[in-house]
């Protein structure tokens, strides 16, 4: 049967691996979903659930592609409580990807924002200095730390961690951090992703330091390819101009930072 | 000289004959600015109902491996008095407000919300295929359509469009209701009621089991429509269904229809589908010898 | 064990859950031969009318670009005198006869000219959608479906199917007045009204202007009767429409299809289409641990 | 736009060539019927008449193709009658093609039957001896004798023509020419197409020598694509399975040479 990757394709989950409390791993076999581009998302059906967006995440084997989930609503909650040999639905790869320079790289990740930042890592090259900030609220809302490690293993790197509370690496939020680095280095890129404050203010401080920075958005989406409009941001629609936006784009954006639109389209205030 | 893309539906004048259909990316008038600058001659919204509606939840849309796209939506929208207020700034765009309700007051009060926007028609959904109590269970009711269109023609002076659709009642007798009732147009046609199921896990897709087909599969249906249409009455069409190509603009166009809209394409090809369709039918009417869009208009029926 | 492809309709046995669609290669009886040894678990024959009929002059049926085939044949066929004749000699294809006609006489006199004949089922066409006093002009009329029905019935004791499609009321009061006349199956759907127009020439492209929509476009639209009908009523159904691959067939079976039926698909892949589909669907029923094609059926329905 | 080859394709008649008083050649241009098979045809449309099926007939103009036809009933008076700069409509190609052997060959047309034959010439191997056989009621219904001189220029050839008047060429029926040089001469393939009595005899004359034969049928047609029915002959198809059959597979079918189907799809007799 040819595939339309419109449609769900039926995958069954191989593996799960708990990340954090509230966050799991789901691993699958899929050709096409191995390869997608750092930034890149699919529409996750879980059947008799709910369907919902999650960037692709890398696995260590060829041929397997991942979603790494949070529990948090239903439709989240649905997917992270998969087991190894249920079904999902899975369509796309959607969406672009990021524009990678060479040189000094800044990579800032919270949360499940860190999934597209660990595929970004696999496209680095072998001379590029990269550090990775990886922001979290406490100790046992860490994880990827020793993946980013691992991936960098030939590079110059450093892996920072931050704690809201202190409990592990760094305390306090990861933008004061951004803030820090940008002020203290130059960096030919810096790529972002997470909670939409957290890549606001990413943006806000790389950019007034002259900074080539990029960030992966997120917003309520139905269909992911431009039609269904629920994931309209001013004029562009995240799941098909984006996700990934230059970061003098989003600024000139009167809703980046500050609203999103709810299920019936309504803008609401982050 | 330069042929014109300049289309008139009745009282409709629109700089351009292809517009976007109702409930494709029509939620924001940032949106609706920008696709009026990539090339279309007006922009109809989402289908607005009195109160926001959430709609179905996901699944809502799918493409099928051989073409096209079913959708069960459900309406979301964030209600008329809310979308009034943010379309309200708007000056250029041509907009066509969608409305769904299901008794004729609904249709009064979205339209007097109105009352300070800048609004080219309204366009009453009488044909969407998945919810309860509006679209075509509406459209379905020729003497509720009567109804709802006499108060819809009262409630202001700007042209009211009747969007029809393949329902259990004949949809030529939807059409001759509303046309009774003094409507201004008929687009034609909403999407097809359809489902898909998944054969791995052996249940529907959607999560509403039944959607909308659209695309490319219902182009050939909607155009016996506007022919059927623009055959029996004397009415301006809109068609709608299917249109992808300047080639199926074209063909609505010699099959009565005055202008049409775009919906699927754009999930297809994206936003440049306005402009790519505009050159087409440009190049044709160059080829062809037509100076206007309404010598095109309802020429196969010449034949 | 293998699973096992024989299906039942009602009280049709099949060895195999793919029958032939009517009026696809239907007018041979060495023709019927082959497709039965190449995997057809039926046969329908061609809509068979009291006289001969030389359908409408070409074109009579074009491919669309995007996928499926827009035909109006017109109904040619020999007539049913001559039809019978030419079967009498088959004792090994199951054969279902499908009859047009616009009076219930008419359905009484063609089913006793195969007094003589092995004969599967009769097949009501109710639904023809582009020929003048036959097919859907029948099908959308309720109480002249009862009458035919209950003549058919009592022509013979053979099962006899409703061919169903969409047409102007809704199909499925067509269904309801069918099944209260004692119809034993029905098969759903039948080709869907529609037209094509070629924009260099300016004029529909079959001669008869409208033809019948078949193929991959109407597969979602065919799927989803299956599904009402087989939610609202209990009676068995053949699934017609745009099957070409075993992943369709099944979609139809779990939609509540008994059996499907195959057309278009042979125009795009010529007839080792059955053996294939047959083959497709053991592999399934083996993958998914099912051992009869009637653990499938309805199965979607359930989630 | 994409092309389907089941959609006719709309094609401008170039030029129009008398041949006999009822046989025109109609020129068009088109890439893929200017590269058909022998054998091969296309549903022809000719705008408010009707639509037919006729052999792709050559052209000496690379991207250019023809049709030539016999004026006769309503359907192909309409197609002789179109003028150039006149639009027909042209779906396919549809249909096999000829096995080509090496060697000797004989090539048996009658009438339009010799579209399919010009074409056969233009693939046949500098080192093979051909005989081209032309039949005709009468002179003026003889046509592309030279055409078929002149594509067998470098080859050992003759091209004979027979009327059945003694108005041109050898007087008689072409089918006791037939008889008389597949009696006196081996041939490796012998290939005709034209009125069914002949193809029937010619395959008759070259089966009993044992000589391997080939023939292209006509039947009414409507799809050309193998779903209508309309153009069964016994089992086969003749749009799907044919045009071209075996002389041995045609022999032991009961209805060729005896019975072709009306529109209703009525059997009668040839
Ligand atoms: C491009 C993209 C990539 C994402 N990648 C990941 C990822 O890798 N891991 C992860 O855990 N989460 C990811 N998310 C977020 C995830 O899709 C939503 O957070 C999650 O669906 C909210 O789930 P819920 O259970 O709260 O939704 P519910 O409240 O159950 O809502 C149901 C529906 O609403 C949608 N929805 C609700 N809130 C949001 C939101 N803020 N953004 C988008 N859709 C929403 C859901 O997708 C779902 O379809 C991504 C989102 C986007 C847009
Ligand atoms: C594969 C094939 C290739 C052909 N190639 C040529 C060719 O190159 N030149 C040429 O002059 N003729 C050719 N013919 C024959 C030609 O199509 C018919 O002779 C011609 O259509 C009969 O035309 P009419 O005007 O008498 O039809 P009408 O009586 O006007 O009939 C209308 C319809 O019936 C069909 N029809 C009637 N008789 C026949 C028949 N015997 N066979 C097929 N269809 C029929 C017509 O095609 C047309 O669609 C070919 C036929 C076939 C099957
Ligand atoms: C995702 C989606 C949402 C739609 N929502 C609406 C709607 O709110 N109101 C309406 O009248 N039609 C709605 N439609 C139907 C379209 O306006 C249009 O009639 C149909 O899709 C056929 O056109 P197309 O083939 O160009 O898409 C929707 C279609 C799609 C695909
Ligand atoms: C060329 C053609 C002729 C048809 N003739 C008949 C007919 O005589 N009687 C009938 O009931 N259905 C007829 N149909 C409809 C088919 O039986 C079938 O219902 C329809 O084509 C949908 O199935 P498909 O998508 O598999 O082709 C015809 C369809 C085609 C394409
Ligand atoms: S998710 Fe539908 S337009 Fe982006
Ligand atoms: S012409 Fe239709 S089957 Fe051959």
């Amino acid at each position: 049967m040819q595939r339309n990757h419109n449609h769900p394709k039926i995958c069954t989950v191989e593996k799960v691996i708990d990340e954090t409390p509230t966050v799991r791993t789901l691993v699958f076999s899929d050709d096409v979903m191995a390869n997608v581009l750092p930034g890149q998302f699919a529409m996750v059906w879980v059947p008799g659930i709910n369907e919902l967006p999650m960037s692709v995440m890398i696995t260590d084997e060829p041929g397997m592609a991942a979603f790494t989930v949070r529990r948090h609503g239903p439709a989240s909650t649905g997917l992270y409580n998969v087991k190894a040999g249920q079904k999902i639905g899975v369509r796309g790869p959607y969406g672009n990807s990021f524009d990678l320079k060479q040189g000094r790289l800044l990579l800032v990740g919270g949360g499940t924002g860190l999934v597209p930042m660990m595929r970004l890592l696999t496209f680095v090259k072998p001379e590029d200095d990269v550090t990775v900030l990886i922001g979290a609220k406490s100790k046992d809302e860490v994880f990827f730390e020793g993946m980013a490690e691992n991936l960098l293993k030939q590079n110059k790197h450093q892996v920072i961690v931050t704690t809201d509370d202190g409990s592990y690496g760094n305390k306090g939020y990861v933008t004061d951090m951004v803030d820090k680095l940008v002020s203290e280095n130059h960096y030919d890129g810096v790529y972002t992703c997470g909670p939409e404050i957290m890549m606001y203010k990413t943006v806000q401080h790389a950019h007034s330091k002259g900074l080539f920075v990029q960030a992966s958005l997120e917003r309520m989406m139905k269909c992911g390819v431009g039609i269904c409009g629920s994931c309209c941001v001013g004029e562009d629609l995240v799941c098909r101009d984006g996700t990934v936006f230059d970061g003098k784009h989003l600024l000139s954006n009167k809703e980046f930072g500050h609203f999103h639109r709810n299920k019936a389209g309504i803008l609401e205030n982050y | 000289m330069e042929p014109s893309l300049a289309a008139s539906i009745g009282k409709i004048d629109l700089e351009r004959p292809i517009m976007l259909a109702s409930g494709i990316l029509g939620i924001s008038l940032d949106v609706f600015n920008r696709l009026y600058r990539s090339g279309a001659g007006a922009v109809v919204t989402k289908s607005l109902s009195k109160e926001p509606w959430e709609g179905y939840p996901n699944p809502t849309i799918l493409g099928l491996k051989s073409g096209g796209w079913i959708n069960a939506v459900g309406l979301s929208n964030p209600g008329a008095p809310y979308f009034a207020k943010m379309i309200e700034p708007n000056t250029d765009v041509p907009i066509i407000v969608s409305l769904v309700g299901s008794v004729p007051e609904d249709f009064d009060f979205m339209i007097k919300q109105f009352a300070n926007c800048k609004v080219a028609a309204y366009e009453l959904n009488l044909s969407c295929p998945h919810v309860a109590k509006v679209g075509l269970e509406v459209g379905d009711d020729p003497e509720l359509v009567k109804k709802i269109v006499t108060v819809a023609k009262k409630s202001s002076d700007v042209p009211v469009i009747a969007k029809v659709g393949l329902g259990t009642t004949h949809y030529l007798n939807t059409v001759g209701a509303a046309i009774e009732s003094g409507i201004d147009a008929i687009t034609a046609i909403n999407t097809i009621r359809a489902m898909a199921i998944d054969v791995d896990t052996q249940r529907p897709i959607l999560s509403n089991k039944f959607g909308g087909l659209s695309g490319s599969p219902i182009k050939p249906v909607a155009l016996r429509c506007v022919y059927e249409i623009s055959s029996k009455y004397n009415i301006p069409i809109i068609g709608c269904g299917g249109v992808s190509t300047w080639e199926d603009a074209v063909e609505f166009f010699l099959a009565g229809a005055s202008s049409v809209q775009i919906g699927s394409a754009i999930g297809d090809n994206w936003i440049n589908v306005f402009d790519d369709i505009n050159k087409g039918i440009k190049k044709y009417m160059t080829d062809n010898g037509f100076s206007k869009i309404e010598e095109m208009v309802g020429l196969a029926k010449k034949s």
